[in-house]
Formats: C-alpha cells, structure tokens, sequence
C-alpha cells in the first residue's frame, strides 16, 4: 500500500455508488445496443451530400469562426486580469477573491442560449448578440480555468518576485504568466472551438452563421444538407485545433 | 539593523520546530556566514529576515520596527534594499537569462513600466556588468532551462546584485559552483559588502569560504544557535559538534 | 424517472406516444396524464405519453419503431409518412373544422396591402418566417413567394433581409413591433394569440390567406394493426374532456387518413424536401 | 524592450486585423443597445416563477446531473489514458501520437447532437444516448486537454523515473500523474459543469433531464417555468464547481 | 565496461558543444570524480553515460556495445543496474518521501505491480535502511516539496541506493549538503563501491572530497577533458587550469 491509503478506497467505493446510482436514473444499459442497423441506416440518409449551396454556407461558416474568435479572444482578454483576482494565491482580500469567484461562476452556470435570448431582444437577431452572450460565457470559462491554473502554478518564482520587492501585480504578472502560458494558450483554442460548437444553440434562437442553418436543415430534415453543415462545423474546429496545436508548440 | 527576538517556526506538515527560540541581532557591516547542517534551519532562518517566512512566535525586527507590523508598502522598500538568493534559485521559467536579471529592478518600478520592460540605459548597462561579473558567457536571449546547475544559480545572484541591496541575504549562493567560481563570487560580494557598509548573510556549507570571508559565523542545530562568534574562534569541537551525525 | 425506461416498457407491450407540444401554451402535463389513462384504458394496453420540446427525435424514433405513435405538424407528417411511412390517424377540429390557414400579416400602420405591394416592394421588406419546420408558418408562404418570383431562399431573395423568427408568437411580436414589415404565421395560433391578449389584433393586417391546410395529424408508425388502430380512433372520437381539449387547442378529435395531407405532401415534394 | 519583440507587434497587429474583420462580419455595434426596455420587459416576463411542478423538475435535474456524472466520469476514464498517447513527450511512436491526436479530434468535432441523434436510432429516446453522446465528445475533449497538461509537465521527474529502469509506463504514470492532478481534477470538475450544460442541446433531441423539460417550456412560452428550469441548471452548475472547488483544495 | 569514443554534444539552443571529442574508458571497480568549471560539460558528461543525453557524434558504449543500438529494453537493463542522482534531484512533487524512494525499485517491477504498490516486504526494509543510512530523519509520509534543500537531496541519493546498483553516477549529489553529512555520504558510497567493486562516477566540486575518496579524477573544461589521473597526480597549477576564471 505504498500509493493507495485507506481514503483511496472509500473514495472509490463512494464513486462506485454514485456510479450505480446514476446507472440506475439514466437506465444504462449496453444490451440495448441491438440495431446498429438502424444507425448505419440512418447515417446512410446524410448522403450524398447536398452542395448545391456550398458558397453560401462557407460565407455563414465565415460568420460563425468570427463569432467564435471574437467571443473567445475577448472572453480571454476580460477573463485573464479576472482570473488573477479569482486565484487564492494571487487575490489579495478574501472578499475580492470570493466576489469574483461568485461572479465568475454566475457567470459560468448561465446557459449561453439564456444570455443570447435576453441579448436577442435588446439587439435584434443575427451574430452580435451571440458574440456578446459568447463572451459573456467565456469570460466566467476561461476566468475560471485560469485561476485554477495560477493557483496550480510554481511557488518559487513569485517568492523570488516578492523578494525583489516588486509590487505585487508586477510579482504575480511576471512569475506566473511565463509558467501557464502554454496552457492558457491551450484553453483559448480549446474555448474557440468550443465556441464554434455553440454557434449551434445560438443558431437555434436566431444568432446566425452556419449554427442557424444547421437548425434550419436539420428541422425540416434535409439531412444531405445537415451533413454539409456539420462537416463545415468540422473542418472548422479541426483548423483551430491544428492550427492551436502549431502556436502552441512555438511557445512551450 | 535587523534583529530577532525569540523567533521560533513551525511548519504545519512538520513536528518539531524549525527554528527555536532565536534571539540575534545583526548590525551593518556585519559579514556573517550561517553555518549548520542539513534541516537544521538555515534556510527557514534566512527566509524569517526579510519576511517570507512568517515567524510563529516572537518578532523580526528592522530598525527596532517589527516586520509583521509594517504595511505591505514598508515591507516592500524593506525587501527591494535586500538583495536575495534561493537555495533552488526560484527563476522564472520560459524566461531568458536577461529577463530574469532585470527582474531584479522591479523593485523600483512601477508595475507598468514593469510590465512594459521600460528600463533605463543605465539599467542596462548595470545588467551587462552584473553577467560578466558573474561570470555568465551564455547567450542572453537563452530561456534559463537551458542552462547548467551553475549557471542559473550565477542567473540569482545577478538578479539579486543588480538590485544594488543595502541587506545581502544567500541562501547557499555558492552551492552549485566549482570552487574556483565559487570564490571569485565571494570577492565580488565581500568588495559590494565593503564598498558601501552593507550587511550581509549568507548561509554556507562550505567553512573554509566561510572561515575565508565571515567576520562572524553563526552555527545553527536543529533550529537553536549553538555557536555564534569570530571566524577564529571556531574550534575543532565546535565544527565536531555543528556536523556531528 | 419514467420515461427512460420507455424502451423496457416497450418490450413489455406498452404503447409509446411522443407529443410535441407545437400549438399550445401553458403545461400540458396534467392533460397528458389524463389522455394517457383514457387511452390505456380503452386500447387494454399500458400507454406512455411523454412531450418533447421538437420533432426530430421522435420522428427518427418512429423511423426506427423506437415509438409508436407521435403528435406531429403537418409538414412533419408528410416527411415521417415518406420516409417510415408513418400513418395519419386522427386529427383534431378547431371551431369545428380540421382545417387552419396560413396567413400573411403585416402592421395596420403598414403601406403593404396585398401581396402585390410586398412584390414590389421586396426591396424595402424585412420578411419574417416562423419555424423552418413549420406548415405554415414557412413552407407555405415560401411557396406562395416562390411563386411570386421574389423568395428563392434565405440565402437567395429579393427582400431587404429575411429570417426565422423559430415560433408564430416570435413572428406575430416581430411585426406587432415594427421589427419586420411582413410575416408568416398559422391563423388558429394567430387567433389564439390574439383572445389570450399576447398580441394586440387591432395592430395588424391580413394581406394573405393561404388554402385550407389539414389540422395537425396523429400518425402511428409502419405495421401497425388495424384493431389497435380503430380502438385508438374510437379513443380520440370519445374524448370529451375539456382538459384534454384545451391541451391542443382543439374543441374535437376527428378521424385523418394520409391523402388528407397529399397538397402538403406535394407542396412539401415542391419545396425538395422529400427527396431521399 | 525586454519583454517584447518586433515579432509580437506583428502578431499583435495581425490580431487587431483578425478583429476588426470580425467584427465588421458580425455587425459589432454596441450602439445598437438601444432598447434595454425590452431586455427588461423580456426578462420581467420570466417571473414569478412557476414552482408548481417543482418536485417533477427536481427529478428532472437529478436524471441531468446523473447524465453529467456518467459522461464526464467515462469520458475522464477512457480520455486519461489516451491522453497520454496524444501527448508528444509520452507517446512512443509517431503514428500512434499523430493517429490519437486525430481520433480525438475528430470526437471533439463531432457536435454532441449528431452523436445524440445517431445513438437514439439504436437505442430509442430518453438519458442513454445523452450519456454516450457525453461520453464520447468528453474523451475528445479530456483527452486533449490532458494531453497538453502532459505536454507542459515539468521533465525531471520522468527523466528520474527512466533513469532508473522502469518501464515506460510506469515512469509516465508516476512521473507526470501526480504533477498535473489538480489541473485534471479542475478540467473533470469543468467537464462536468458543461456537461449539465450540454444536456439542453441533447434535451432538445429527446435526452431527457431538465433540458428537455426546459426546451418544451421554451417553445411554448412558458417563461415562468423556463426560469425555474434555468434557475435548476444553474444551481446544478454552481453546486458542481463549488464541491469542485473543496476536492480540489484537498489536492493541491 | 562504460566507454566513450569521440563523443560531442551539441545543444540546440547553445552555439558551442557542450561535449567535444570526449573518448575515454571506464572499467568496474573505478572511483572517478569529475572536476570542471560551472559549464564545463559535467551534467552533460554523466548525463550521456547512460543515454539520458543522446550525444550528437560518436559513441557511449556498455561492454563493447554503443548504447544508440540497443533495444529499447537492453537500454532499460542497463539503467536499471546504473543508479543516478541528478543535479536538480527530479524528486516528483506531491508525492510523499518514502513514495520517492520507493519509484528507486520500479526497473525491477512489472507496470502494474509498480503502480498498484505491490512491494516486498524485503524492498521496504531495504528502503527503510537507505532512509537511515541518508540520516533523512523526516516523517516518511511528508511530501517532498516540505523538505529543506539537502534534506531532498538524501531524498533523491536514498532513490539511486535502494537499486543496488551495478554502476553509480551522481551529478554533485552532496552540494546541497553540509560537510559532515557530505563525507558521510561519501563513506557510503565507497563502502558500497567496494564491497560489490562498483563502478561509480561522481561530479563534484569540492576537491577535497573528490581527493579524499576517488581512484581516479577526471576534469573538463569547455567540454574537452584536461586532466585525467589519479588524485595524487592533480598538481597545484593543473587546478589552477582548471578552475581559473
Ligand atoms: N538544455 C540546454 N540547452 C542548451 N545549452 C545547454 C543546455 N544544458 C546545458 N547547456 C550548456 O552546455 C554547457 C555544459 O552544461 P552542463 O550542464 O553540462 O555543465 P556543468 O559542467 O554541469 O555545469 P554546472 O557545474 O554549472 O552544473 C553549458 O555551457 C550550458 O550552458
Ligand atoms: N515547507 C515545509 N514544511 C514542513 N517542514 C519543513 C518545510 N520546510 C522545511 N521544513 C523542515 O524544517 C527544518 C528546517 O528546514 P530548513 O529548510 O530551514 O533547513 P536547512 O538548514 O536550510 O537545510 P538544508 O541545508 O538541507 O537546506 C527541516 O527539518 C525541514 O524538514
Ligand atoms: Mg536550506
Ligand atoms: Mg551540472
């Protein structure tokens, strides 16, 4: 019992429970796999891809990837000085620390269909209000990951920082920021995929791009048409991710 | 100039006490090497002066004023006179060899002329000197993971040189270098030390640097004092008992 | 929870009914439970009813015989019948008739009288469609104004912009709001809307009334036999019960068979979208 | 210029490009905030709330949380070991690195919804194809996000373990698990939050829970019930991060 | 047993090789010290002994055979059979210390049993005899992160013993550590060299130890060896060559 302790095991025994648990609520259960035939079938009703209409949906693509990099970069751009005031470590009053810690998480557990709705009707329909409610989300996102990174990071260099003297943001800033920046960078990209996927439920209230016409399709069941825009979809998070990977691997 | 009046130090996931009872007091112009063996407390000592060890009991005292008392703006002029060195150097990773030096300003910046790498020519000037003294001919753009054992540690002491530091505090500043560097380090800061009156300590392993350099030694036993004197009074039994296993 | 255990129950003889609660407002649960006894009770066969919030589902559900019978629109129907040959059995009245219309609307302060106003007038009109899945409120319409020669699609028109609003309330507040010049909208939703006080009558304008379009139908899935069938018509014909009525809207069920759907079916078969 | 380089005006003004075009494809224009009045005449629609059916929606939300669990739980089961062939540092061979990183991608691309609508032709509606849809967009996603927790671990220690024979495995494992344990335990804790999230889209296919409860009260205007649904949600969300947020501490 | 033909090490980031044309030969029952400079190529040295630092031309070879043809799990034998105690200590954070020292068995064991803990009761005393033998008087289940600077370094010294292994390489394993417990540490690893005729190759700075306690001294200098000899042989001007500034 050199890694595992007693703790370990109740620990697992309890997830076992909450597993079964929830096994039981969501009727889990494999047997129920018989008609792959079905699902073969269906997927056969996505093609032949229809792309009569390619040039319009690649210029709603356009729309959703500006909606996505709009929402996540300045999601980014608003969370990352947030974060700094959410982490333990480098909050300086706990009622700072804790505000902003509630504010984020408010922010987080609001659905972004409810702020593009609220944002819809003071705006009108189209991609401005989706990118507000985008950015709205990732700022409690991203404000939150990155705390959560900051408060994981090394001890030794902001000591080093406070020992110069340094004030104490130009501390934090400087000896954390070279630390996590490979990661920040992973959960930006990671965050403006996710916004591309989003683009999806906003679609659904009106927010445009390629996410609108996928809900149009996919409502009146065109799914050689649906296809299109899920592969768009696609090929669109697949650029991020590449092309995030690339950035990345110039910075660690 | 700085004085402790029975300091002790307790870590939380620790039994015993890392520093017991501690009651010194160090003056400028005081070279004073910190003597002990390995977990007798020396580094939570030199850590305890300039407050980023808290002290469970007692008090540190700078100019007779206790340093939990002080604002976090007193602290911080305390800190950016006292040059520093971590036993484990505490650089900035992803940094290069110059961004950590200059980092040794930030002290005397505010935090967007920090932050904006606005430093001046002299500044930079005082950089350059602080790497040849050091003795670091790497290139100034390579990021500090790319160096050997030495030469980040040399990277902390030109950082903390470049502050030009009215209180000198190493942490074993000379551990990871040959003795011929090792030496040429302590001239540089015996020359600082007695070029402007400043008060230095430094915690060593090595005694004959120490024996070398110190105008008093300070021997540290599972967190008490158990010898504090001239250089020349170190006896054969007090070095016996300081390492005895 | 219940209705995850559908596909057990299924197993075990019960008959799955999907509702979409398309034309109503207000909870219908209270209503479905009571269809639901009455059902079980005359089919002798214990009847799950759950409501889902759109049709995709459970129209693949029936595809794949996942559900028995569903509550579908009328659009809906023709591709579920075209594609899992899905049967129209039973429809409801409205007034006394199986039949809605789709209407035009516009503001009262608004210059576009006829559809010949909003032809010429495309340039300077924000259009305003429903649910793109809807009879209505979409494919209608759509069809009307293809005909008038000045709506392709979304991407390809002649009005100054075009756009779903996702519901025939959305489009009414739209025009009753000046935020389009024209929409598209079911009458019995539109009348409804309008008795409930969510919208202000007297502020619009009907510019168009489309054919009588077929009540929205219930269709159980391929194979299903002819008893069970009849006793579920029987079922419906018998349901007096005010609660259950004012769950669809409905102030009677009548029978429905598929050819009462044939001009959606072709103006659906128009539109493309009953190619395979 | 310490800290920056002519390379990061370039990309600074490279960003700037990228935004304005975004902007301007969106229609970025705060000046159409002009009708607040209707935001609050909207948002005022949404209370009182309804709580008549509140222990059906509590039931509700139980079932979502369960889904939740499952699918970020699996997800973390299956994504934490691949995650270790999709990081470059771990991985041995280059095919097997590039192949991971591809499959997990592609999961990552897929929108839960089509794994949604595809599981439910085999398996019939309700929670079981919300799980599995979960499970296989989350073993993307963790998969990806660890992978790179991996990538950015600090090297000593996985140069202890081989130096001292052990077999690669077991180096990895021991070697990098403990250092980047809290950040999986925050990215799981993340995952989950989102996957409570994710059950609206999925709701609105039939997967049960509170989100498909909230997508019928949406389509038929009962606001008063949507904001009890959301309200729900957000509760669920807050609970999720806050217990997160105490393990979390526990580890670090 | 270990031999090195003309080997080089170029780093990627650094314009001069870290290692150049080194060619030498190692035979069991060898003590050999490694003096240099800070920067001279000594971590790059015992790092590319058992291919932790592939070397960019010649070759490292293991009784006759270059490392760089091996199989994967010859490598993995050979490494097992070769303690090694790193610069920095690679310690792995979070875990506790006796869980470090532990990870010193795991070339012996299969992955599972090395990951669900399955050690003998023959390995834990074992380990228990290195933690005393280390004077690491620590509770065992305190991370490694709440230790001070030597107390670590015992910590990664213990990891390399419990291996047993046939062949020693430290990178300055006792710079952290007082002299007392330095020569202690040092008198372990010789009694251990001899009695199982070892061979052990040890970086140091501290010339004294190396004199006190190797058969054979070696010192680079900007990657090139400059001496290599018994330590009687190691004159007043060949130290003054190798550590001059
Ligand atoms: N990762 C690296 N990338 C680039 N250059 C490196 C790297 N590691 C070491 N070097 C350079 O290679 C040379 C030899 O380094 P090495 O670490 O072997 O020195 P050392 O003799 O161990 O020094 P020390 O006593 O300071 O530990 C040095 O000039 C160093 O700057
Ligand atoms: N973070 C910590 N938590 C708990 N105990 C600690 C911590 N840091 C140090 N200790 C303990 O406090 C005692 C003194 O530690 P300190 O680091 O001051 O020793 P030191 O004299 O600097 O030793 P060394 O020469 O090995 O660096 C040691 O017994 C050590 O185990
Ligand atoms: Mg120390
Ligand atoms: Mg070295």
């Amino acid at each position: 019992m050199i890694w595992f302790k007693k703790s370990h095991y109740i620990i697992i025994m309890l997830l076992a429970g909450l597993v079964a648990g929830s096994m039981y609520l969501t009727g889990f259960d494999f047997t129920k796999f018989q008609d792959f035939r079905n699902m073969a079938d269906f997927i056969s009703k996505w093609f032949p891809m229809n792309t009569e209409n390619l040039p319009f949906l690649l210029e709603e693509s356009l729309i959703t990837i500006s909606i996505a990099f709009l929402g996540s970069l300045f999601g980014l751009l608003i969370g990352l000085p947030l974060s700094f005031l959410a982490a333990r470590n480098t909050s300086r009053f706990h009622t700072i620390y804790f505000g902003t810690r509630t504010a984020l998480s408010f922010l987080r557990s609001v659905p972004e269909f409810v702020f593009g709705l609220v944002l819809l009707t003071a705006l009108g329909l189209g991609p401005f209000p989706a990118v507000l409610a985008i950015i709205l989300h990732n700022i409690g996102v991203l404000g939150k990951l990155v705390s959560e990174l900051i408060e994981s990071a090394e001890k030794g260099p902001v000591e080093a920082m406070v020992a110069v003297g340094s004030k104490r943001w130009s501390a934090n800033i400087i000896a954390i920021l070279p630390q996590i920046w490979p990661n920040v960078l992973s959960q930006f990209f990671y965050r403006f995929e996710v916004a591309v996927r989003t683009s999806l439920v906003l679609g659904l209230i009106g927010g445009g791009g390629i996410g609108q016409q996928l809900f149009i399709h996919f409502k009146t069941f065109q799914y050689q048409l649906v296809s299109v825009d899920v592969l768009l979809i696609m090929l669109m998070v697949i650029l991020i991710d590449f092309s995030g990977g690339i950035i990345r691997k110039k910075v660690i | 100039m700085i004085s402790l009046e029975n300091v002790s130090v307790y870590y939380k996931s620790s039994e015993r006490p890392a520093l017991k009872d501690i009651s010194l007091s160090f003056q400028k112009g005081d070279f004073v090497c910190v003597l002990g063996k390995s977990g007798a407390g020396k580094s939570t000592f030199i850590r305890s002066l300039n407050g980023l060890q808290p002290v469970s009991t007692g008090s540190v005292l700078w100019n007779g004023r206790a340093i939990s008392t002080l604002s976090e703006r007193e602290v911080r002029e305390i800190r950016r006179e006292t040059g520093m060195i971590f036993q484990h150097f505490n650089l900035i990773p992803r940094l290069s060899v110059y961004q950590n030096i200059m980092t040794g300003f930030f002290g005397y910046k505010s935090t967007a002329a920090s932050l904006l790498g606005l430093f001046s020519a002299e500044e930079k000037r005082k950089a350059g000197e602080m790497i040849e003294a050091v003795e670091l001919n790497v290139e100034h753009s390579r990021k500090v993971e790319h160096l050997s054992g030495g030469q980040k540690q040399r990277v902390a002491i030109a950082r903390a040189l470049v502050q030009d530091p009215e209180v000198f505090l190493g942490d074993e500043p000379v551990a990871s270098l040959d003795p011929g560097t090792a030496d040429r380090i302590f001239q540089i800061l015996k020359k600082n030390h007695s070029a402007r009156n400043l008060l230095t300590i430094i915690n060593v392993h090595d005694v004959l640097l120490a024996k070398k350099y110190a105008s008093r030694l300070i021997a540290l036993k599972e967190g008490k004092v158990v010898f504090d004197g001239p250089p020349n009074s170190l006896t054969d039994e007090d070095y016996e008992m300081i390492y005895r296993g | 929870g219940k209705k995850e255990n559908q596909e057990e129950s299924k197993e075990k003889g019960a008959f799955t009914i999907g509702v979409i609660p398309a034309q109503t407002e207000g909870e219908m649960k209270g209503a479905l439970e009571k269809l639901q006894d009455v059902l079980s009770e005359k089919l002798d066969r214990e009847v799950k009813i759950t409501s889902y919030p759109d049709y995709n589902g459970v129209v693949e559900a029936m595809n794949y015989k996942k559900i028995d019978m569903a509550y579908y629109g009328p659009l809906t129907y023709v591709i579920a019948h075209e594609s899992s040959r899905a049967e129209a059995i039973v429809t409801q009245l409205i007034k006394g008739e199986p039949f809605y219309y789709s209407y035009l609307i516009t503001h009262k302060d608004s210059p576009l009288k006829s559809v010949d106003d909003l032809v010429k007038n495309s340039k300077n009109v924000k259009f305003a469609f429903g649910d793109p899945s809807s009879t209505s409120g979409s494919l209608i319409p759509g069809i009307e104004l293809k005909d008038q020669g000045v709506y392709k699609s979304e991407s390809d028109n002649k009005f100054k912009s075009v756009q779903f609003t996702g519901s025939h309330d959305a489009t009414a507040l739209a025009v009753q709001n000046k935020q389009v010049d024209a929409g598209a909208i079911d009458s019995a939703i539109f009348d409804k809307l309008v008795e409930e006080g969510t919208i202000d009558g007297k502020q619009f304008k009907t510019i168009w009334k489309s054919e009588k379009l077929f009540q929205y139908p219930w269709a159980v899935s391929k194979g299903t036999d002819k008893e069970t069938v009849k006793s579920l018509q029987d079922a419906f014909l018998g349901i007096k019960d005010k609660e259950i009525l004012n769950a669809f809207g409905a102030t009677g069920f009548t029978k429905a068979e598929n050819k009462d759907y044939e001009s959606i079916r072709s103006a659906a078969d128009k539109e493309g979208l009953l190619k395979e």
